[in-house]
């Protein structure tokens, strides 16, 4: 028994390891979007479980807050506009040298004016004679900040104008988007496999072909015929079915593909059974095929809603970029804007997108594996 | 394209410059309710509030409704949806050359005479703006497209002056001041440089401003129109050496912010932060007069950062160059309520509503220079009325293939240390394959 | 638009669908001869409407293709194979060859085996559901998201800077100089890929562990008892069993290997020699006014590509036919 | 219940010189059968000799290339099943998993939209006569091989078809089962008078339960008749060799003469046979070989023919041994009494008369 428990921890110790690969960089995501936007970009994720060192500039107020006491001209204040926990340790007045003085140590500035600041950011800046700057004084300040985690950048994401209008949007493009290639392929997979008629395997051929048509090389043709059909009806081109149709045609080739597969591997003398019995194809298909093919119908479903919910080209060409029909993916893209990369959104953005598709995987799960075996375990 | 090229005509930034001519009248147009007006383009925050901001007073003054859509990946899709025939009402175009061939496969509508003739009375050296804008149709006929709105200078340095003022720099005003600068900067460990060349499907267009802007410094403007229009081939010599002055910048680890390695994966917009950071990462940063708006929140024009002119060379005898650019409205759809808004957009009001929101200049005679955001932008004019020299980006100017494809990868894979030689000669060669 | 109408709408459209099948069914039934032979308008019925999205979505924009792929780049003039003569020539395309094939031989084989490793350890494990769904959760993430997460990994800032990148930060915490991977040529490939198996080692680890639960026990008991090793069992009767759940999921990956574009837009837009087909056929297509016959030549390739795969599965397909 | 008269439950079925190819491969070859109403027929016959194919095509299940099939003298070609008025049980039982028996049973009457009242009643009766009233509930996955195979003859049953086709039904239950459910539908089709065709490939069940058994072979039918006419008098060497067990042996040999009623043939090297039976095709020197059933070999007795052999394994089955020898090369197989004590290394005595024994010319057919 030594031997199998040796070789037991061998493979837990191996699975852990790729179990840490896989979950180091969405863990790093998931850290990254409780953070502070202004760290994002300047400390790792990792840092931020832990009181970090950070350096930043502040500017003192200028001439027109100054107070006169004994003689002794003030400005004082706090350089933190929010108390965050950050603590100073030290401070400079030059960029050349920012921790010059530890916090309550007076520097004396060229003009004889003296400056402390405090631990929590409280500064005093004294002179004996009037200060007449027009600016504030740079303060360089370096702190220790606790780990500091927060909601801010949910809020940003989720409650931003127009954010759930585009969820309600994303929905509203997945779920047909999903469904409805599913019943035309059903259909299409059952013709394939259990009827008999004239090109049944060319028609297969093509389907497997059609596995790898890009994409992208599809849109000016489509759009070309949609705008057709929009000139022709007098409405717009760009709409909900449209872009159903759409995720209908690129989806198809898979969909048909997995579900041949599933259906394909059901037993012919059950469908037999069901003919001498009495029943059409139709009956077969929706008394006998569909029930039993709850399953693939499962993991297929959730493979094509992925790639519906994740799509961007398609939501993008076929919808119009207006707030009554903008997708998530294309909503977070607007979001981030062109102010910088800005993490907090992007990271933010992420995960929440991510949790629709993951919720209906773990919902799904059991149906999908089940799904996925009978497709392709069976060659 | 080699005819638009031509057009790239120096016009003197005086005429550019404002006059006093102050129009302080409200818009108002027809009445085109029930009328919509889709536009997109490639701004997103913060310019796409503006724009919709704009949209509204016309909203307001007409009843039209207007939507717009930002996309950074616009220049992809525009051509998508003008090639399948389902383009919006209003295309803004970040440069000429892109709208140029959208016009040569038919794609734009000529904007009506009236509209040309504005252009020409108001905007300073409005010739030259109607050139940058006329180009061949799809059965060659040189029409009237475009109307430029929102444009930028390039040839601008930004900097801390707090920093220069710690350090005790001064801003340099020749071309050897510079270098000497950045020797010294570097020389006293500070890092000379912030050059970021990301930017999504852009990467790499950053670097060809600087491109442009030293191979104005370095030698005749003929020059450098012969090098947009590739009469003067990529690989030349001369074009070799504004690439090497480039690289002495920018593949020196001492002289850029992260080393060499960094300025191709830095994004442009993150990059000026270096500028603001604790301590300061850079001194200095070549970008046009745009970039502010991506500079760190709650910084002030004149304090927190501020520029210079990018400076010429005391020993060349080329004067004080300067390198523009800005984007462009184009028609794709012929109805009544766009082309209002493309007159709308040539009246003083939205020029004024956005210059008061800083990040944008206008050459519109009729706008209200008081309207301008800071001080900053009204400096921006002394660099242009010392200028002697005035040439539009010339990247935009090249064809798309070019100057919005094989010579900005080729700036990255420079930068990435392939040689001078190389680049040029493998972009000359991507300009040969679409001669 | 409220949510009412919303799902009134994607109702409606769901349900159109429904009683298309449902009433041309019962037409049919109801019309056709008692006597007949369940005839082939029904066939009709269940093929047509995916038959028209087939001609419509791929078939058309196929035959579009080819046929832009002889004009020139504004679909004017007719060039003959001339589009094909300069991308033979073209050093990029040749590139794009390379690290297509770099993909192909790199990606699918990883996925297939870490996925093969995971599901087979997984399943002995008393945790290994809860290690499934962690290798599986990449699934579930948008091309767009893994790009931000994976520029938490690789990105770079200059040596003394503080690293914000996982990868740099655990090589400078070794003393190391932090690089810039997406840009090292060659090497910034297989970063790329590595993004690739993360995400598609989940896919094929799922269909694993299916698979494996029905290698009959009887035969891994056998091999026991004739003394092979844990790690022998795997190699020579656990892969040997499953080589046709191993072939459709290479098959699978490799189809998606063979259109990768989002990843390398997200993390480098192909820049430093990371360009592959789809890149290039998107570029020519679409930037700088586009050149739909340059582009045009690229998408056939890819689909030229496939034409080796597609032969094995219909292969495949005819074997099955005849048992 | 209507009352069921004989003529509309049963039916002749009419094969008419019917073809069937499979891309080149010819299956079917010009088959011409006719069932009898109310019979037990049986096709049987090695794999691949087209006996399903054979199935399938009068239940609709396959097109035919050529020629006609009649169900109660009506052209059925280009009929689906259902309005063949047949009923089909297969080998895999091939119920609807996700049915309960119940369901299972009464989806064909609710296909005809039939009453509630009346399917309940069916399906009531058809679990009575299987004895599966207590599983009607259940779901297929809970019953075990046996039950679920009553459940495969129920569904048919509550159809009332003309006809009922089996496809090897009783090949997936192990030997204990498959004896009673033999004996069950040999019950059955006594209980309901209805025409039944049944496939197998195993000679016992078509033995047992035929009326009249089709030998198929490639496609064509080898002979047809009642099985004891198969046994005693197989009209080739295939018939010879398929119907019975263990197989007849077969003997090479010569004919040395032949007259009007009988054939002189040499049996082994030294020996010579005369048997009552003639050919018109042969003639002498012609190479025939001579079929003698185990059972009809006699150990140490005295026959038309006898010699000496070595055993080299001995089967005991209690009922009878089994004696492998051999004579010059050619393999024997004898059966000798239950009790019998011979041990392998034994030599015995073998013998056999020759009105027992069957000669097939070289063309394989046999002489009469």
């Amino acid at each position: 028994m030594r031997k199998n428990l040796l070789s037991s921890i061998i493979a837990q110790l191996i699975l852990l390891v790729f179990v840490i690969i896989w979950i180091i960089p969405t863990f790093g995501l998931f850290v990254s979007s409780f953070r502070d936007k202004d760290l994002l970009a300047v400390s790792g994720w990792w840092t931020s479980l832990t009181t970090t060192q950070v350096n930043e500039i502040h500017r003192t107020l200028n001439k027109d807050a100054q107070i006169q006491e004994n003689n002794i001209y003030m400005i004082k204040a706090n350089i933190f506009d929010i108390d965050k926990g950050k603590k100073i340790t030290s401070f400079g007045i030059t960029s050349k040298n920012i921790n010059q003085f530890l916090i309550e140590e007076k520097a004396t500035l060229k003009d004889g004016s003296e400056l402390t600041v405090s631990e929590n950011g409280e500064y005093i800046w004294k002179s004996q004679i009037p200060f007449k700057n027009k600016k504030g004084k740079r303060i360089f300040i370096t702190a220790s900040s606790p780990p500091n985690f927060t909601l801010e950048n949910y809020k940003e994401v989720l409650f931003k104008e127009g954010v759930g209008q585009a969820f309600l949007n994303t929905l509203t493009v997945a779920i047909p988007s999903t469904i409805i290639p599913l019943i035309i392929c059903s259909f299409f997979a059952y013709a394939l496999s259990w009827m008999r008629f004239f090109g049944r395997d060319t028609l297969l051929a093509v389907i497997i072909a059609s596995l790898v048509v890009p994409l992208q090389m599809s849109l000016i043709p489509l759009l070309s015929i949609y705008n057709d059909i929009g000139a022709l009806f007098n409405v717009s081109s760009k709409s909900y079915p449209g872009v159903w149709m759409a995720h209908t045609g690129f989806g198809l080739a898979s969909t048909t593909f997995l579900l041949r597969n599933f259906i394909k591997s059901l037993p012919h003398e059950m469908i037999e059974a069901a003919r001498v019995d009495g029943a059409t194809h139709y009956d077969i298909f929706t008394k006998i095929i569909l029930p039993l093919s709850i399953p693939a119908f499962a993991s297929i479903f959730i493979l094509q809603f992925l790639w519906v919910w994740n799509d961007l080209l398609v939501g993008l060409v076929f919808l119009d970029q207006v707030p009554s029909e903008i997708i998530i993916t294309a909503k977070l893209r607007e979001l981030l804007g062109s102010r910088g990369e800005n993490w907090e959104i992007l990271t933010t953005g992420a995960f929440v997108s991510m949790t629709v598709p993951l919720a209906i995987f773990f919902l799904l799960q059991k149906y999908f594996i089940r799904g996925l075996v009978a497709g392709s375990v069976k060659g | 394209m080699s005819k638009t090229t031509k057009l790239a005509l120096a016009f003197l930034v005086s005429v550019l410059f404002f006059n006093a001519n102050v129009n302080a009248e409200a818009y108002s147009g027809p009445d085109l309710s029930g009328q919509k007006v889709t536009i997109s383009g490639p701004w997103l925050a913060p310019e796409d509030g503006y724009i919709r901001e704009i949209a509204a007073i016309f909203e307001k003054a007409t009843g039209a409704t207007v939507e717009y859509g930002g996309s950074d990946s616009f220049e992809q899709q525009i051509v998508i949806d003008i090639k399948a025939g389902s383009p919006p009402d209003l295309a803004i175009f970040p440069q000429p050359g892109l709208a140029a061939n959208m016009a040569a496969i038919g794609g734009l509508v000529p904007l009506s005479d009236d509209v040309k003739n504005e252009v020409l009375n108001n905007y300073a050296a409005g010739q030259s703006w109607v050139d940058l804008a006329t180009y061949p149709d799809q059965n060659g006929n040189d029409q009237f497209y475009a109307i430029f709105y929102k444009v930028n200078v390039k040839s601008l340095v930004w900097y801390s002056p707090d920093n220069f003022e710690d350090n005790g720099y001064e801003v340099p005003t020749t071309m050897e001041d510079l270098i000497a600068l950045t020797e010294q900067m570097a020389s006293e460990g500070n890092t000379p440089w912030c050059i970021g060349l990301g930017s999504g499907d852009a990467t790499g267009w950053p670097a060809t401003d600087w491109m442009e802007d030293i191979m104005l410094r370095t030698h005749d403007p003929s020059v450098y129109d012969m090098w947009v229009s590739n009469e003067m081939p990529f690989n030349d010599p001369k074009v070799l050496e504004a690439m090497d002055f480039f690289g002495s910048f920018a593949l020196n680890d001492k002289y850029v912010n992260g080393g060499s390695k960094a300025v191709a994966t830095t994004d442009f917009r993150d990059s000026p932060n270096g500028l603001f950071s604790s301590p300061a990462e850079c001194m200095m940063h070549r970008q046009a007069s745009f970039i502010p708006a991506f500079f760190p929140e709650g910084l002030e024009a004149g304090v927190d950062y501020d520029f210079f002119y990018f400076p010429a060379y005391s020993t060349k005898d080329l004067g004080k160059p300067v390198l523009g650019g800005g984007t462009l409205f184009a028609a794709t759809n012929d109805n009544q309520a766009t082309m209002e808004f493309v007159k709308f957009l040539l009246h003083s009001e939205p020029n004024e509503h956005w210059m008061a929101k800083g990040g944008f200049l206008t050459p519109h005679k009729g706008a209200d220079l008081s309207k301008y955001s800071s001080d900053t932008f009204r400096k921006l004019g002394e660099i242009l009325t010392g200028a002697t020299t005035f040439r539009f980006d010339g990247s935009d100017l090249m064809p798309g293939a070019i100057g919005a494809g094989s010579f900005w990868t080729g700036m990255v894979d420079y930068t990435n240390g392939k040689s001078a030689k190389d680049v040029a000669d493998a972009i000359q060669a991507s300009w040969d394959a679409i001669k | 638009m409220t949510i009412f109408s919303l799902v009134l709408y994607v109702l409606a459209g769901i349900l159109v669908c429904i009683l298309y099948y449902h009433i041309s069914n019962f037409l049919l039934d109801f019309f056709a001869k008692k006597d007949s032979k369940d005839s082939s308008i029904r066939a009709v019925i269940f093929i047509a409407p995916a038959f028209i999205v087939l001609v419509i979505f791929i078939l058309y924009p196929v035959f579009e293709t080819i046929r832009l792929s002889f004009f020139d780049k504004f679909d004017r003039e007719f060039v003959g194979i001339n589009n094909y003569i300069w991308a033979v020539n073209d050093p990029e395309f040749r590139r794009c060859i390379l690290n297509n094939l770099g993909w192909l031989l790199i990606v699918p084989t990883l996925s297939t085996f870490f996925g093969l490793v995971i599901a087979n350890l997984a399943d002995r494990i008393w945790w290994g559901t809860i290690a499934k769904s962690i290798i599986f959760m990449p699934m579930a993430i948008s091309f767009v998201g893994a790009g931000v997460i994976w520029k938490f990994v690789y990105d770079y800032r200059g040596p003394g800077d503080q690293q914000i990148g996982f990868l740099n930060a655990i090589i400078v915490s070794f003393g190391l100089d932090p690089q810039a991977w997406i840009t090292i040529p060659i090497w910034n490939n297989l970063f790329l890929m590595a993004i690739m198996i993360w995400i598609q080692t989940g896919l094929a680890m799922i269909i694993f562990s299916a698979a494996l639960r029905g290698v009959p026990k009887e035969m891994l008991e056998a091999a026991r008892i004739d003394g092979a090793g844990e790690l022998k069992i795997f190699t020579s009767i656990i892969i040997p069993y499953l080589q046709q759940t191993i072939l459709v999921i290479w098959t699978i990956i490799t189809i998606v290997v063979l259109k990768i574009f989002d990843i390398i837009v997200a993390m480098t837009n192909g820049q430093w020699q990371t360009e592959v087909l789809a890149n290039l056929m998107f570029d020519w297509m679409f930037r700088g006014g586009g050149d739909s016959g340059r582009g045009s030549v690229f998408a056939i390739v890819i689909m030229v590509a496939v034409i080796p795969i597609m032969v094995l599965n219909i292969y495949r397909h005819k074997q099955e036919q005849k048992i | 219940m209507k009352d069921r008269s004989k003529e509309d439950e049963v039916a002749d079925i009419n094969i008419n010189t019917v073809n069937k190819y499979f891309g080149d491969v010819h299956v079917i070859k010009d088959i011409s059968l006719d069932v009898k109403s109310q019979s037990f027929t049986v096709l049987v016959g090695p794999s691949g000799c087209g006996k399903s194919t054979m199935l399938r095509m009068i239940a609709g299940l396959e097109d035919i290339n050529s020629g006609t099939i009649s169900i109660d003298g009506q052209v059925v070609n280009d009929l689906p099943p259902k309005e063949r008025n047949i009923a089909m049980v297969f080998q895999s039982y091939a119920l609807y998993p996700h049915m309960t028996v119940f369901d299972n049973m009464a989806f064909g009457l609710k296909l005809e939209k039939r009453s509630k009242d009346e399917i309940n009643e069916r399906v009531q009766e058809a679990a009575r006569i299987l004895q599966i009233e207590d599983y009607l509930q259940r779901k297929p996955k809970q019953l075990s091989g046996g039950q679920r195979q009553r459940v495969a003859i129920g569904r048919a049953i509550t159809r009332k078809p003309k006809v009922f086709l089996f496809d090897e039904p009783l090949s997936n239950l192990d030997a204990a089962l498959r004896v009673q459910m033999r004996v069950e539908l040999a019950k059955l089709h006594d209980e309901l008078n209805a025409t039944m065709i049944y496939v197998t490939h195993d000679q016992t069940e078509a033995m047992t339960l035929a009326d009249d058994i089709v030998v198929l072979d490639e496609g064509i039918v080898s002979q047809k008749g009642s099985p004891m006419k198969l046994y005693n008098t197989p009209s080739n060497l295939f018939v010879g060799g398929f119907i019975g067990s263990p197989k007849m042996n077969f003997i090479k040999s010569t004919i040395i003469s032949k007259n009007n009623d009988s054939t002189e043939v040499n049996l082994f090297e030294s020996s010579k046979l005369t048997v009552p039976k003639i050919s018109d095709i042969s003639s002498e020197g012609d190479q025939v070989q001579i079929g003698i059933r185990p059972e009809h070999l006699l150990v140490n007795q005295e026959g038309d023919a006898s010699w000496e052999s070595k055993v080299f394994v001995v089967e005991k089955l209690g009922s009878g041994t089994f004696l492998y020898l051999e004579k010059e090369g050619e393999p024997l197989v004898v059966e000798a009494a239950g009790d019998s004590n011979i041990k392998v290394g034994d030599t015995v005595k073998i013998g056999f008369n020759a009105s027992r024994c069957h000669i097939f010319d070289n063309s394989d057919q046999a002489f009469q």
